[in-house]
């Protein structure tokens, strides 16, 4: 049979392949050369980028939990500027779409970013990170209210000339709400979810294990619930959904896909495996080939329930 | 350096040198990439339901050409135990080589001093600096004799010197309490491994001496590549990975030291 | 030295322990009497009851999920009447703090049952689920809103004369708010987290896994967020917490103390060691021995961290 | 109904029937509590990182005094995979006795009627019934001869029939074939398990015989013990759990059957 069509489509700008790189967890792409071909991935999504270099929190950052992680690292980047003049030059040319998670605690920060990146030729897109946990203002603040996620999506509209992609915070009472404030403000997609809020302690030193007490949940742990909120936004939107939380091989990323998903964004599991991206690619296609579906498109929202 | 592989390694031995520290010796296909004295490697540890992340082990020993890689491990939690379980034959997917190294002198007393498993490093090290030129001598503190594990490898790499804390093996003190440290001090560097506190307590020695020590540090990762950005140690400029820019830092660049 | 105070008090009520039992979980108590004494535990809470009969939904209600499960049962239970005369009889006697979680989807209904609730001498309390994610209307909904979580926490506290113990939803933005709203009530307990919202599907089917689609995620993947819940709410009410979410041993029970609960529920970890309620009292007495700590009260909240 | 125990028991051997079919025997502390054919346990699928929850099995042989007790699985997923990879002396925590029974009658010919894993239980139950003084016939459907696994034991507790889709072994069809269940029928009863459509046919077949057909469910499970009520299925009573009412189940009280 033909081969599998993995291309789509999200909001007029079109991926080889729905598997992208989650921010945080893939650094700029070169900390993976050794382990796989970057250009094979649909996109990537570099480290939350801010207006003014950060050095991120304290150690500890990390605590291992039940089929997952916690971590507080804080948005720790040399700032955009640097990344424009440093990083961009280094990895412009790899042949994946390139993404850049901004971040802030201000929405001045947010539209310079974002202005900003309006010249970087080969940066087709950014990601508005307004679900950040692990900063003090700012960050998840804006992604947990309707009029401040609307708010900075508008501001950065204004400005921003390409590809807007909002990351969403679960850590909410209804994600529907926030999806479809960000959506009206123009927002081309939407990516869930960011990381959930939770603590780990260490009971023998009566502790946290964090250096700032909480961190964000990431790993196969919160799936069941990224699958929840990927499904209720599908159907509370028109724009694209880019799904992510606890995606560890292809099964995963079709759940996604039948969830209402059109590309999916691999974070925590680039840790254990860093060749995972590249065997998920090759998981989907070879589900498309033994389930006799054309394209990978064909799988968005297709769970059969209704 | 060599370029990082992920690699499925099978499990040839894994022996027991007291209740809580073990060797593992893990076979591979050779030639292995080329390892260097104080680098790491992030081990999976197979079928354990509690262990979510593959856990840093430095490298202790690694055979090229026929395909051994050894760690020296002690046993401190779930995935530590989970690996000194380990039967013959059972798979281990290793992602290395990771990190920087120590520095190899190619001339002048170098002084390694370990703690605990901070030990796991040194043969190789004393071994690759006398292969360059210099002459280690290595030090090893433990609470007692059962601590210290020091084979014939190790007597012909460097001269080896003992402490334990209740004296039944060596001088009796700590590492720090040793002589080799006072009198006639006539070392050009110090490499050290271990806890913190006695690594720390090195690091003030030998600026007074006015030497160099580099210091092996084991903070908690989730990648080991440098892409997590969880591992931080504060420097003079900064947060820097432990595991990229590191594990073995020049104690005068880090914070507090 | 000395044996372990175990002890504790919630509210005016003295528990021999702090090892209760989550409800839903653990039945009626006697689905346990082959495994363990049930008379050893600090005390128990009932499955669900409302005030009719209910049937629950369809099969499948359960789906495995990475350390965890999602469930939908919704409710299952003969209806209070029946449970006083016919249940309660059978298990009063038990040396046990037993707990009715009273459930339901109108006030009225909650109002009625709580009434009912009143006349049975051996149930010193009950447990308001207003957290439930598994029912149509109702259950949740109160939880995940301030005037509604206010309303029925209200109007039951003006008939139910004993213990009112309130169970929180962590599908929400702010936990703290609903926890100082019924606070404010007269609720003289809290207990969290109820289960978390999620979604299973079976990608070779392309079906989800519930007849619901949606359950509720239980067990040690969302232990993390329990633990922050616990302790953002312990900072901001002044009523003792119950925790749980995720307990499957003693230091995780330990963890819930030093958040800032002064009891614990066990749920799931019933399901895959019907024995595992006491391996965690005698873990607790263990820790206490092994660190020189009198009484279990003095874990609670006892964190360092600020 | 015996007490139900949690214990521990070691794998004595793992036997591999078919590529996708093996019994497990494992060894524990005689004696064992009475078990009943139609009884299942909950398995502990030890050192799984993927898997949470314990595993129903039916209760395939157990031996009290020599305390066996033995599963027949069916690879179908992560759980089952691990069991089937188990090596002798592993330890697996085992929930039983659990779940009602198949009725155990005293006189006349009774059909047992088992499709995949279902046969799992029929062993012990044509034992019981021959003991009790009824007449078992055993008809056992597969795919084709390689998932008949019929040993000398079957043969000397029950007249053994078999079906294959493709005709390799016995009658080609599937068990509803079987010109037992036309002509001739002389059973008092009809008892099955395996896959739903199979067992519903046969419930059809019963009525129309006027006979009881007695069916053992396989729905999915959290506690196996009356706990978490995720197991239930529709009866003519509203919802039923499957452990602790069932497994075996008259199919006259199942709703659609
Ligand atoms: C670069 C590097 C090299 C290392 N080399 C060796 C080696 O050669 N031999 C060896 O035995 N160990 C070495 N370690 C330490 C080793 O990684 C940990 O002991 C191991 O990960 C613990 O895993 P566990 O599952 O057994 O413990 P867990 O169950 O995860 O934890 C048990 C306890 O140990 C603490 N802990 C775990 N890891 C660390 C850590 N990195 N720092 C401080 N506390 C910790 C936990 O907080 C907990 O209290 C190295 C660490 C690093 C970063
Ligand atoms: C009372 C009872 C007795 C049983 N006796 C036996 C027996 O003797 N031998 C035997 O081989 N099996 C038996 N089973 C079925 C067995 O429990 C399942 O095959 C097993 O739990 C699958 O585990 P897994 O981890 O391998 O599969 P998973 O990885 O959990 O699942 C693999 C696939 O199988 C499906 N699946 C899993 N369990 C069931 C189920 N119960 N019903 C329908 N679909 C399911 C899943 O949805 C999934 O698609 C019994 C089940 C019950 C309830
Ligand atoms: C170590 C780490 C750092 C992260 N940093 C960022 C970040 O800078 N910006 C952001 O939007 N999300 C960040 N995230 C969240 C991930 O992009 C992703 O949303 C989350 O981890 C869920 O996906 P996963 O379960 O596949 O990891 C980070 C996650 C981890 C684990
Ligand atoms: C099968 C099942 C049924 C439940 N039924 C109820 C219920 O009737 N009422 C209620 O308040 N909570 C119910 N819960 C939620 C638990 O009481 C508990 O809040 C939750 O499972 C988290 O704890 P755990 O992780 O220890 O299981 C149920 C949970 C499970 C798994
Ligand atoms: S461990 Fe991930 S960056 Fe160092
Ligand atoms: S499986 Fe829990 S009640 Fe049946």
């Amino acid at each position: 049979m033909a081969k599998a069509d993995l291309t789509v489509n999200i909001g007029g700008l079109e991926l080889k392949n729905p598997v992208m790189t989650a921010s945080g967890t893939f650094g700029y792409g070169h900390e993976f050369d050794d382990f796989i071909d970057v250009n094979a991935l649909g996109g990537i999504v570099v480290k939350g980028t801010t207006l003014e270099h950060r050095e991120g929190n304290n150690y500890p950052r990390m605590a291992e939990t039940p089929a997952g992680m916690l971590n507080s690292v804080g948005l720790q980047n040399r700032g955009a500027a640097y990344f424009a003049e440093h990083i961009y030059p280094k990895i412009r040319h790899y042949a994946t779409r390139i993404f850049v998670n901004v971040s802030g605690s201000r929405i001045e920060d947010y539209v310079k970013v974002a202005e900003m990146m309006n010249d970087l030729e080969d940066i087709p897109g950014i990601e508005l990170n307004i679900s950040c946990p692990n900063v003090k203002e700012g960050g998840m603040a804006f992604g947990t209210s309707c009029p401040s996620a609307r708010e900075v999506t508008k501001a950065v509209r204004e400005v921003y000339h390409k590809h807007l992609m909002v990351k969403l915070s679960p850590n909410v009472t209804s994600i529907v709400e926030i999806a479809k404030a960000v959506e009206g403000e123009g927002a081309d997609s939407l990516s869930l979810i960011n990381t959930l809020l939770g603590i780990a302690i260490n009971a023998e030193t009566r502790r946290p294990v964090l250096s700032t007490i909480t961190g964000g949940l990431s790993g196969p742990a919160i799936k069941p619930i990224a699958l929840r909120m990927v499904w209720q936004v599908s159907k509370g939107v028109k724009i694209p959904i880019i799904g992510m939380g606890g995606i560890m091989n292809a099964t995963d990323a079709i759940e996604f896909f039948l969830a209402g998903a059109t590309a999916v964004q691999v974070g925590t599991a680039n840790f254990i495996d860093p060749a995972v991206t590249v065997k998920i690619l090759d998981g989907i296609a070879e589900y498309l080939n033994r389930h006799n579906i054309h394209s990978v498109r064909d799988l968005t929202g297709a769970m059969e329930c209704c | 350096m060599p370029r990082k592989t992920i690699s499925t390694f099978s499990v040839s031995e894994v022996i027991h040198l007291s209740p809580d520290t073990f060797v593992m010796h893990l076979q591979g296909v050779p030639p292995l990439p080329e390892v260097f004295a104080g680098q790491f490697a992030e081990v999976e540890v197979p079928g354990s339901p509690d262990v979510f992340l593959r856990r840093p082990l430095s490298i202790h020993a690694a055979d090229r050409e026929r395909g051994m890689l050894s760690f020296y491990v002690k046993t401190v939690g779930k995935g530590t135990r989970r690996l000194s379980e380990l039967l013959p034959g059972e798979k281990v997917s290793v992602v290395y080589p990771l990190g920087n190294q120590f520095t190899l002198l190619n001339s002048g007393k170098v002084l390694l001093v370990a703690g605990g498993t901070g030990v796991a490093p040194m043969l190789m090290l004393a071994q690759s600096l006398k292969g360059a030129g210099a002459e280690p001598t290595l030090l090893i503190g433990g609470r007692s004799a059962s601590d210290i594990h020091v084979t014939e490898a190790y007597h012909e790499a460097a001269e080896v010197l003992v402490t334990t804390e209740d004296g039944s093996a060596g001088i009796m003190g700590r590492v720090t309490d040793h002589p080799v440290l006072k009198e006639n001090f006539d070392f050009v560097r110090i490499c050290t491994c271990g806890p913190d506190p006695m690594m720390k307590a090195l690091a003030v020695i030998a600026r007074e001496k006015h030497v160099i020590c580099e210091a092996s540090l084991e903070n908690t990762m989730a990648c080991g590549f440098g892409a997590c950005l969880c591992c931080v140690v504060k420097t003079t400029e900064g947060h820097k990975c432990v595991c990229t820019e590191g594990p073995v830092f020049d104690t005068r660049n880090l914070e507090n030291w």
